[in-house]
């Protein structure tokens, strides 16, 4: 039993911290998306790369490579598609060689892939819904699992595409999609494969949401021991300091589920970040909701990262059917 | 003991069903119904304010002697539960329950016939500057400033939080007259015209992208003298009374009780953890529901508020946040919608995912936060409670 | 609209009161079972007759009386079988003549009567296990509901009985019964009478709960007061008292969901008890448990009314189900 | 990053599993099961106590040079975990866990080898004389004296919240040897003989009815120097080092979650909010039990403990108060038996009704209430989290 990153696991953290640092401070955290130029950033410096499987051309990073990647972003607030683009819309164009172009243009965070799901196929042509894709107002490309399980590849070039935009809570551009006789090249992405891709993206979503929350504890402790209410530093009234304590104690549970969900042999990662998943998904926006609440009224304005990061871990939590999904998972 | 209507309060109660159903239209309901923010926006309030003040209902909360319908404490929970159940918009509160009381309380008889008609007809609109930057809820701390020059004061200061701001043109305002005395005796409250130089209005943004709160900035403000509520030095007191008031005033369970069974119908039947929520909710907002009416029966008899009309307002934040996270919840993925347009019953809103109550659910969660902050933070409500209720 | 007691139930109330009042404190509440004479000496002050429908010769007391009554023997923790034997096999006994000895006796506290659920009925006779019958040690008769919904009267006497003791978690003697062909006589309660028997016996028991919650939030508040840690009063604390406050606020919730079941008219009555019990069933444990817990290491023992109120709260909270069945009767 | 056991630790946990297979035997399970409160009553432990011994084990804990069997943190952890799984019984840890480690730290020579052999053997049952009166959690403000006269120690005080006082042939005590200097430099730490004249203990009730707690009173009674551990003065210090190793010790969540496991067993399955209740229970124990290992693992590297570990006292307590709440309710009506009689797996109770596990659920409850209250209320902890992992 191992708690120690690999000296090049410890790199790529360093160096996802430092990018991230010179970019997102309380001012600027979660102010909305990502750039695309720092997202083509990011691919520069191989991070999408290190996470697409060798068959993909990629390096095959893993589930810790995963975590620590996304527990940076998260720390950050940073707002990007890390989890569908890379993680899914990646591995499902991972075992298909005549794509490759857009797995190249998707490592080196050129194009923007997104994931939709819906609609059936009828000669090579898809048509259909797709409700809330997100980030699909940008994307390049999606990648749609239809109705009866089919993976395939849509261009947006295609004439048959709709995309009328819906903005989410934390501020990214979803989509609906309307597919009408859209050219769709079937995907041959083996079903492990595919599996493996959902539970890395879950798990991305977990480590963002502890790094996001481990930022707000920050932001917390910084705020009450400045501000000062009838004469006294906020942080000196017992009832706030164990706020926080408890507020320290939810971070620590969700950190160890998600390092276990991270550590563990890969045929228990599916149920562990499950489990990750529901505890994590209530916990985190219980712990946002109390971070605003000790800012006082400022925790409610989008002056102050706090409250941008409420709405960040709002619509984190509650993806993929949030906890209540997981818990339901759990108790099947 | 009993808790049935009498007959004349019972067909109180058809009346007002009767007047909600002929006079209430399906777009002030709707525009009601998808208001993010704590009060309606001024179109449908301007609007639903006429139609309340043509009917003799605007002021239902005054005392006949101020233009009030004269009604009992009953009377006015029946109104406002039959408001609450059919949907009404939330009038901003500024003027006809913070301002207007103030004025029949403690204006001159000059300062309510200006005032108080120009308050109903709507051509004034308040907004509220107690609040500084760095006070928090403690007002003693006040450093906007009003020096005296002949029949004028000169103010200067910088209010925060001021609800509406952008819509008033009319401030009553807590400063500082007098900074040699104790902190509390110093304060005067005044009317304020905002329609002069000097003042700006600053937005500040929810998270939610709603534009509610305002800083408002006084850079040498001048007010007539005439336009001081009550003596120099009496602010304080007055805006206890004001406080008070506010507190006392209204209940918060009909409008809670609504808005869940609203829930119901627009999100459609709940089902697992979410059922159990709502069920949990119901159970917190029926008792809520009933601690509110037991305070309104005593004062009915005429006895003095209990201690436990203090613990309404912690309850009712927590019931609201409840329920409106439950909302974002109930509608999956369209739950987590939040357009940049306003106001969300408007014409330049995209299409919504699902349904409108879908697409305004997020921004009310991110607006609910604030019910635990703002008129007293759920802390201090437990200390007022633990020192009133207990003797703490 | 109107919260007042009437004159008589005024009365009522402070009889009861200062009864309570002589017999019980801080060193002697909750410390077992009432004695007989105590229970025989409130039948003598016609508490029990004030319960009983007229038709059973008693003064049709009704749901305000059934309040204010147990509201006083749960704030005196005093431990008693009234729901059961008054209100419910009260009621059961009221339209049958023929039993009027058992009605007047139990109207004078001399005879105690338990409720049993269980068995069959052949040929006139009894046979069958009742499990945890409360208070069947020491009943003189058991009212019988049978598998099939029959109501059936059976005295002790009858040597087809077997009862052995189970102590339960009040101090109070429940027995397993086992009716080996005992002689029953059938009862005729007529369906409304014995369903507002059950409702009248479920609003008791939220009453009593509401009374020990008031009592438990007094003791904690006397106590906290008058104790130090660190060299300061407990009651200092800001922790502290916003932890008395919270249990206040769930009193007074508690209160006004027993005030509406009290006072809606009858149709309403049932659903309102189930919906008090849904909340007082676990808000009442909650805050009995809040109180040990401010009581700090004198909570958890014995020697304290604050300690045996923990168990008395904790087997009326969970009679009939408790706050879950209430819940899954009301999400039904 | 690896979460996987060595081939190494996989053999180890093998032997340890072996082990308890053959030793553990149903009756010892069995009474561990019906075991109402903290520590297996003196009939039990006595025997598994003589069983570890014999196999080695008993001081699993205890450093090689002290005469334990040199485990490393996780092979402890490794070790724990299986006896709980297993059932076995909690052996009480006032000597194996606290005076022990003192003794082998801070005794003499002559100290070690007369208590160690008698305390591993069980022919000495110690006791724990910290708590006093009045005091709380607030040692400082300790009052029970210790008077030189020659070589012995004269001393007189009242101990309470004495675990398992009414088996203890030893007490080991914290006394005032000295009134003049600041309260925490005058305490001692002192080994007393509980069978002679002065000693008198006397049994506190729980609410459950269970006898675990007593007062002690000391009455001039005699302590030779040489059973004085350390320094006179250094009490305060060695009590540090006590708490400290009995907090960071042992691991909380292997026992909460075999506990878990077993009441799906012993109950049925759970459905509704119990299910609910349950699940809930189990990511908290899953996290908690990750939550220790951190340290755990961290210690095995070397690596001090992170204040992390300060958590894990406060979350067991509510973990544990839950499940022994969530039993209560599983087992429905037969869940609030609470017979007179001990112990529960004894001759003497009554049959149950449902099952044992039922007949002891009330009692357990009750006692699990204790959990958040001794060894450092839950309020301290969360005080001690915000200094030290937060700088609060």
């Amino acid at each position: 039993m191992n708690l120690a990153l690999s000296d090049e696991q410890a790199m790529v953290r360093d160096m996802v911290r430092r990018f991230l640092a010179d970019r997102y401070d309380a001012t600027t955290m979660a102010k909305g998306p990502m750039s695309s130029d720092d997202w083509r950033a990011l691919g520069e410096l191989g991070l999408f790369a290190l996470l697409m499987p060798e068959q993909a051309g990629g390096l095959g990073g893993g589930a810790v490579e995963v975590m620590i990647i996304s527990q940076e972003l998260g720390r950050a607030l940073a707002i990007t598609p890390l989890a569908e683009a890379i993680l899914l819309c990646g591995r499902a164009l991972a075992a298909d060689q005549a794509v490759g172009g857009w797995t190249d243009r998707l490592m080196q965070g050129d194009a923007l892939l997104a994931f939709a799901r819906g609609g059936e196929v009828v000669d090579g042509r898809l048509s259909g819904l797709a409700d809330i894709v997100r980030d699909g107002v940008n994307a390049d490309a999606f990648v749609v699992e239809t109705e009866v399980g089919a993976l395939l590849l849509v261009d947006v070039q295609d004439s048959g595409i709709r995309r009328i935009p819906v903005r989410l809570v934390d501020g990214s551009m979803a989509a609906n999609v309307r597919f009408d006789a859209a050219l769709a090249q079937p995907l041959t992405a083996p079903a492990s494969l595919w599996a493996e891709a959902h539970t890395l993206a879950g798990l991305s979503i977990i480590a963002e949401l502890v790094g996001a929350m481990s930022t707000l504890l920050d932001l917390t402790v910084d705020y009450i021991k400045q501000r000062h209410q009838f004469g006294k530093p906020i942080a000196s009234f017992q009832v706030v300091q164990h706020r926080c304590a408890r507020m320290y104690t939810w971070l620590e549970q969700s950190r160890s589920l998600l390092l276990k969900a991270a550590m563990v042999g890969e045929k228990e990662r599916t149920r562990a970040v499950t489990t990750a998943r529901a505890y994590i998904g209530d916990t985190a926006l219980k712990l946002a909701e109390e971070a605003v609440q000790l800012h006082g009224g400022m925790g409610v304005t989008n002056e102050l990262a706090v409250g941008r990061g409420l709405r960040r871990v709002l619509l984190l939590s509650r993806l993929h059917g949030g906890g209540i999904a997981a818990r339901s998972a759990l108790a099947a | 003991m009993d808790l049935s209507l009498t007959k004349d309060q019972q067909s109180f109660r058809e009346e007002v069903r009767a007047f909600l159903a002929a006079s209430l239209t399906p777009e002030l309901r709707r525009g009601a119904e998808l208001t993010s923010g704590v009060f309606a926006e001024p179109d449908i309030a301007r609007e639903w304010q006429a139609i309340l003040e043509e009917q003799g209902w605007l002021v239902y909360h005054w005392p006949d002697h101020a233009g009030g319908p004269g009604w009992t404490p009953i009377q006015r929970w029946i109104f406002e539960k039959e408001c609450a159940e059919a949907g009404a918009p939330v009038l901003p509160g500024m003027g006809l329950k913070l301002v207007g009381p103030v004025l029949y309380t403690f204006g001159t008889q000059a300062q309510q016939d200006y005032y108080l008609p120009r308050l109903r007809s709507a051509e004034h609109f308040w907004a509220q500057g107690f609040s500084e930057p760095g006070a928090g809820s403690d007002l003693a701390s006040l450093r906007t400033r009003a020096v005296r020059e002949g029949d004028h004061y000169i103010v200067s200061g910088h209010k925060i939080w001021t609800t509406q701001a952008q819509y008033a043109n009319r401030l009553f305002a807590l400063v500082r007259t007098d900074a040699e005395v104790k902190p509390q005796k110093g304060i005067s409250f005044l009317l304020i015209d905002m329609a002069q130089p000097g003042v700006t209005v600053k937005p500040i943004l929810s998270a939610s992208g709603d534009h509610e709160l305002n800083e408002v900035f006084l850079d040498e403000v001048r007010v007539p003298v005439s336009d001081r509520v009550g003596d120099e030095g009496q602010g304080w007191s007055i805006a206890k009374f004001l406080l008070e008031n506010e507190r006392g005033g209204s209940s918060f369970a009909p409008a809670i009780l609504a808005d869940l069974a609203r829930l119901h119908t627009s999100a459609g039947p709940l089902t697992g953890e979410l059922a159990d929520r709502a069920l949990r909710l119901r159970l917190e907002a029926e008792a809520l529901e009933m601690t509110e009416l037991r305070t309104l029966i005593e004062i009915e008899h005429g006895a003095a508020p209990d201690p436990r009309s203090l613990t309404t307002k912690l309850l009712a934040s927590e019931i609201r946040q409840g329920l409106e996270a439950l909302a974002v919840d109930a509608f999956g993925l369209a739950g987590l919608q939040l357009p940049g347009e306003r106001p969300f019953y408007g014409g330049d809103m995209p299409a919504p995912v699902v349904s409108p109550a879908a697409q305004v659910a997020a921004a009310r969660y991110l607006n609910a936060r604030a019910w635990s902050i703002f008129g007293g933070t759920s802390e201090i409500q437990l200390t007022l409670i633990a020192k009133a209720a207990l003797g703490l």
